[in-house]
């Protein structure tokens, strides 16, 4: 104890609701919390050291690990920096491919999100529902990619190898079924009076205050600024290449005032949008064919002298990979961006004067995974 | 009651025993089988909460121990009573070794003033009611008391709002009995359900009149059972574990069978008040028409009667997982509003209507 | 873009490609930059996305990558340390988010950023020896030796 | 006003529907995969246990070329003892795998200029013994036969 009526209390690293080794230090007066001082690097890696030490290519399977939800994001932003480095031309077929590839994993990355989120809040069977969705998707993955999280998908210039029809067949079945389930968890949860009255007006974070501190993907877009890096011109990165998310159609889903339930509500949108971005990258494949398999075959990549940083739209807000490169075959010095770190820093703002069970509801809503915001 | 004694006064005399061991120990006799029974009920228990609520989210629940998983809850007990009964440094040894009896004992008195069947309820008082009530509150007492000693600020937190908890919802609670007693015109549990016979079957259950004060009753007794979605006070994404963190082995596996056997008696309680108890659901007993022997018919009716409470009781039980199922957790102010300015007012209302109903319809 | 008016500060333009430039500036007037492009609704520079440090081996080099949620613009605001003395202004009265970022490049890189008061070691240990992202870094804390000990007994 | 004094009916309204869509799940049937006795079926492209290819003559394709180990991101993993034979060609005399350094990337086998080596479907690696985890020349060898035939003897590690 610091000071008199005031509880000290430890939240982690080892907790059931820190999502991973976060500690936060809260100083509690009965069950209001005065302060709050996050505590992080319990998970760190150090990426940006291991960086030096690989070459190009031994650096890019552990890239997937930066954050393992969502590894493909990852996997991406280092591609897409590298072969901007390089100058190496992308297929449209293997860019189709990755586009398919990232919306679904941003799709299982958020249904992962909301069973933690909800079983935080103390609803168990909505975690069952979502993992019982996400294991389907998966599973596609393991057939693509041949594991289940850490895909090493991407290679620079292209892909490992092309999807087959067999898999994309069973990806329309799959968002066929999808929006039946999604409905599920909206019957179970988005009207609930329980839920509604926890998370509305709870942990209300402002746009100045957002941009302040800089807030990335949904969590910004659910203070009503409509930002999102696949829908500006150059998508994803400040480069030659071009995506084609702007081929496709969709919406960004976005809400007006910032607290927990709108974070909520504009995942479960975005789901939604991502399940229609699938179905129509998966149409453009079954209509067109192509190369995706990288022209680059030498494992020592020479990637000439420069800098590179690449934007991308990652689950849990932006995530920049930056590469500067000396000539030679390590890269000179690899810097991330994740979106987690920063919304760990707005935690102690956001659980001022908060009841010590708003703590889930606003922590959880955030999205935070450690893996991320160590490195 | 007295033909049992005096069988087992018999029984003892086969043996050339003397009488004074039978008068001291017939008393005896029935809280060694509430106790084996109560142990029993809640070894079930617990394998049907996560059975059911496997088949909630498409699971198959345990199933490695025995057929169905029979004995899992067996080998968890087990592997409870093997465990190393640790008591932290820091902590009240004590009060910390005490909380957990504080908390199972009650729990184990209070089964048997529940009516079984038309003569045998172990303890019957005129004041079985009330009586249920006080001791019911008792093994908060024993939360708070591991909170405390525990000396760990999660137990802490926890058994405040335990107790916090426990005192607001004790209040709708004691209301809503208060109108069933109104309705039965007595204190005394078996004459409540004895009350609740009419004409028409399962017409007279005290449900229909006090709809809203069966509502109540489940909220309230949801929340003094520290169930989901009233768990705070073991709240686990909070608090880890709340009152019991400290606990392990046989101490923790006290508080896990006072918690489940405390819930198979609220419902079952719940059932005398509002489903008509021991009375079955037809108007008539089922053995009373397929058996043609008199005496074994009046027997197996006694059977019968536990039957029909039990299957009550675990209909009750059954919605309560589905409501663990469901909904996430409240949070501590909106739990004390709702208990303050929801569940009171209306527990009056309830109230009122009840005595209305009482004078005007039920009377004439 | 245009830079022409931000000539009062200096400005030295390293890259300009469509939508992301680099331009170079004083140390001393990075806090004066930044607060312009912020409040200029011309540039409109509302979100610091990261701050990237660089070991150049005879000084630092830090980045500050600028993003206009409004307009879609990037830029890149590049300042050179000395290595012998780092230390920079802080800018987190301007942009928040900057408090995270300062502290990781204090803890990985050792550069000291001048009245920024809470500035501690992020992810490492709090009485960890060097600055791990340095090119020169060496493990020589005695005190983590333990771990090779481990390892020889592991092999007898 | 009248928005307001419905809100507790559609409270009521909401929490039935959910309490009505957990109930629904009874009916269905269960998703769970008891795992020891039932497996997920792999597909060609799973990423397991390493196998050297070895050709109907019995000879190792590898050439001991190196690349396997300059591709790999967690260095240690593959260790080869590089030997010439008579007539000039290199080939592994010996060849560990440590399976406690390996993080099953796949990279190996995607930059093997000779094919010389794959991934097996075998995913359960567990071991007392640290030692157990190397897996040395003729481990990859038979892995490379059983993994043809489809089913392997788990007892010999």
């Amino acid at each position: 104890m610091t000071t008199k009526n005031k509880l000290k209390i430890n939240i982690g690293p080892q907790h059931p609701s820190t999502h991973g080794v976060l500690r936060l230090v809260l100083e509690l007066e009965g069950e209001i919390i005065k302060s709050c001082e996050p505590v992080i690097g319990y998970l760190h890696r150090g990426m940006e050291k291991m960086a030096e030490s690989h070459t190009y290519l031994q650096y890019l399977p552990i890239v997937d690990r930066i954050d393992y939800l969502s590894g493909f994001f990852n996997s991406f932003a280092y591609c897409n920096a590298v072969e901007n480095l390089t100058q190496i031309e992308v297929s449209k077929r293997s860019q189709y491919i990755r586009v398919l590839t990232m919306e679904m994993n941003r799709l299982s990355s958020h249904l992962l999100w909301l069973g933690t989120f909800l079983l935080d809040m103390g609803a168990t069977s909505p975690l069952f529902y979502t993992f019982r969705d996400r294991e389907v998707i998966l599973s596609l993955f393991e057939e693509l990619t041949g594991q289940r999280l850490m895909y090493n998908y991407y290679t620079f210039g292209g892909l490992r190898h092309d999807v087959s029809s067999d898999w994309l067949d069973k990806i329309t079945d799959f968002v066929k079924i999808m929006p039946k389930k999604i409905q599920d968890y909206e019957n179970i949860i988005t009207n609930n009076p329980i839920f509604t009255t926890r998370t509305k007006n709870i942990g209300i974070m402002s746009k100045n205050s957002a941009l302040q501190y800089s807030i990335t993907g949904p969590n910004l877009r659910a203070t009503g600024i409509n930002v999102d890096s696949r829908k500006t011109i150059h998508p994803f990165a400040c480069s030659p290449i071009q995506l084609i998310y702007p081929e496709l159609d969709f919406q960004i889903p976005t809400a007006q005032n910032g607290d927990s339930f709108d974070r909520y509500k504009v995942r479960v949108e975005e789901m939604k949008a991502c399940l229609k971005l699938i179905s129509q990258c998966v149409d453009w494949l079954k209509s067109n064919s192509g190369e995706v398999i990288s022209p680059i075959k030498q494992p020592l990549l020479k990637v000439p002298e420069g800098e590179f940083i690449s934007n991308v739209e990652a689950p849990r807000g932006v995530c920049s990979c930056y590469v500067k490169s000396d000539g030679s075959t390590k890269p000179y010095r690899v810097k991330w961006r994740t979106g987690s770190f920063y919304a760990v820093q707005i935690l102690p703002k956001l659980l001022e004067n908060a009841f010590y069970p708003d703590l889930m509801a606003i922590f959880g809503s955030l999205d935070v995974i450690l893996p991320e915001v160590d490195r | 009651m007295e033909y049992l004694y005096f069988l087992y006064i018999e029984l003892l005399h086969k043996y050339n025993l003397p009488e004074f061991i039978g008068m001291t120990t017939f008393p005896l006799l029935p809280f060694c089988v509430v106790a084996v029974a109560l142990i029993l009920v809640v070894l079930f228990l617990v394998l049907m909460e996560r059975k059911v609520l496997a088949f909630f989210t498409q699971r198959k629940g345990p199933n490695r121990v025995g057929p169905w998983g029979l004995f899992q809850t067996i080998a968890d007990a087990i592997k409870l009573l093997c465990k190393e009964n640790i008591t932290p440094t820091g902590a009240e040894k004590f009060m910390f070794n005490l909380a957990p009896l504080l908390a199972f004992v009650p729990v184990m008195v209070i089964w048997g003033l529940i009516p079984f069947s038309s003569e045998f309820d172990f303890m019957s008082y005129s004041v079985s009611a009330l009586l249920f009530m006080t001791i019911a509150s008792i093994p908060i007492l024993g939360i708070l008391l591991a909170g405390y000693a525990s000396n760990n600020k999660y137990s802490l937190i926890g058994s405040f709002r335990a107790v916090a908890q426990a005192i607001s919802y004790e209040l709708p609670l004691v209301f809503v009995l208060v109108s069933v007693v109104v309705l039965a015109s007595s204190l005394n549990l078996r004459q409540i359900v004895l009350a609740q016979i009419s004409v028409y079957p399962f017409c007279g259950w005290f449900i229909f009149p006090a709809f809203l004060g069966f509502l109540i009753f489940f909220i309230c007794a949801t929340a003094e059972l520290n169930r989901c979605p009233f768990d705070l006070p073991e709240a686990e994404s909070e608090l880890v574990s709340g009152y019991n963190t400290e606990y392990s082995g046989m101490k923790f596996a006290f508080f896990f069978l006072a918690e489940y056997a405390m819930m198979f008696i609220m419902c079952a309680f719940m059932a005398t008040l509002f489903l008509g108890g021991f009375l079955s659901p037809f108007g008539f007993y089922l053995s009373e028409k397929f058996i043609n022997n008199t005496f074994w018919a009046q027997i197996s009716v006694y059977f019968e009667q536990v039957f029909w409470l039990f299957l009550k009781t675990f209909f009750l039980i059954f919605c309560m997982m589905l409501v663990r199922a469901t909904l996430p957790r409240l949070k501590s102010n909106q739990l004390m509003g709702f208990a303050w300015k929801v569940l009171l007012p209306l527990s009056f209302l309830n109230l009122f209507f009840i005595c209305c109903y009482k004078y005007f319809i039920y009377a004439k | 873009m245009n830079f022409d008016v931000l000539e009062k500060f200096n400005v030295e333009i390293i890259k300009k490609e469509n939508s992301f430039d680099k331009i170079r500036v004083e140390a001393s007037k990075l806090c004066d930059l930044l607060n312009f492009l912020k409040n200029n609704a011309e540039f409109d520079f509302d979100r610091l996305n990261t701050i990237i440090a660089i070991d150049l081996i005879d000084n630092f080099e830090l980045i500050y990558d600028l993003h206009s949620t409004q307009i879609g613009q990037h830029t890149q605001i590049s300042i050179i340390v000395d290595r012998n003395s780092p230390k920079v202004p802080s800018i987190t009265e301007i942009f928040k988010s900057a408090y995270f970022d300062e502290c990781e490049i204090f803890d990985l890189f050792g550069i000291e950023f001048t009245n920024n008061k809470n500035l501690k070691r992020l992810f490492m240990p709090k009485g960890w020896i060097g600055h791990p992202l340095r090119k020169d870094y060496k493990q020589t804390d005695e005190r983590l030796s333990w771990n090779e000990k481990e390892e020889v007994n592991g092999k007898q | 006003m009248i928005k307001k004094s419905l809100k507790p009916f559609r409270d009521i309204i909401a929490l039935a529907l959910g309490h009505l869509t957990v109930f629904k799940h009874v009916f269905k049937k269960p998703v769970t995969l008891e795992y020891p006795e039932k497996k997920l079926p792999l597909n060609d492209k799973f990423r397991g246990e390493h196998a050297l290819v070895v050709d109907n003559e019995g000879n190792l394709l590898c050439t001991a070329c190196g690349t396997c180990q300059r591709v790999c991101p967690s260095f240690g993993t593959i260790e080869i003892e590089k030997e010439k034979t008579e007539d000039g060609k290199f080939y592994p005399k010996n060849y560990t795998i440590d399976l406690s350094k390996c993080i099953f990337c796949g990279n190996c086998v995607q930059y093997c200029p000779f094919g010389a080596i794959t991934m097996t479907k075998e995913y359960e690696l567990a071991d007392e013994k640290k030692s157990a985890l190397k897996l040395d020349i003729n481990t990859l060898k038979k892995n490379y036969s059983d993994s043809i035939i489809g089913e392997r003897d788990t007892s010999k590690r």
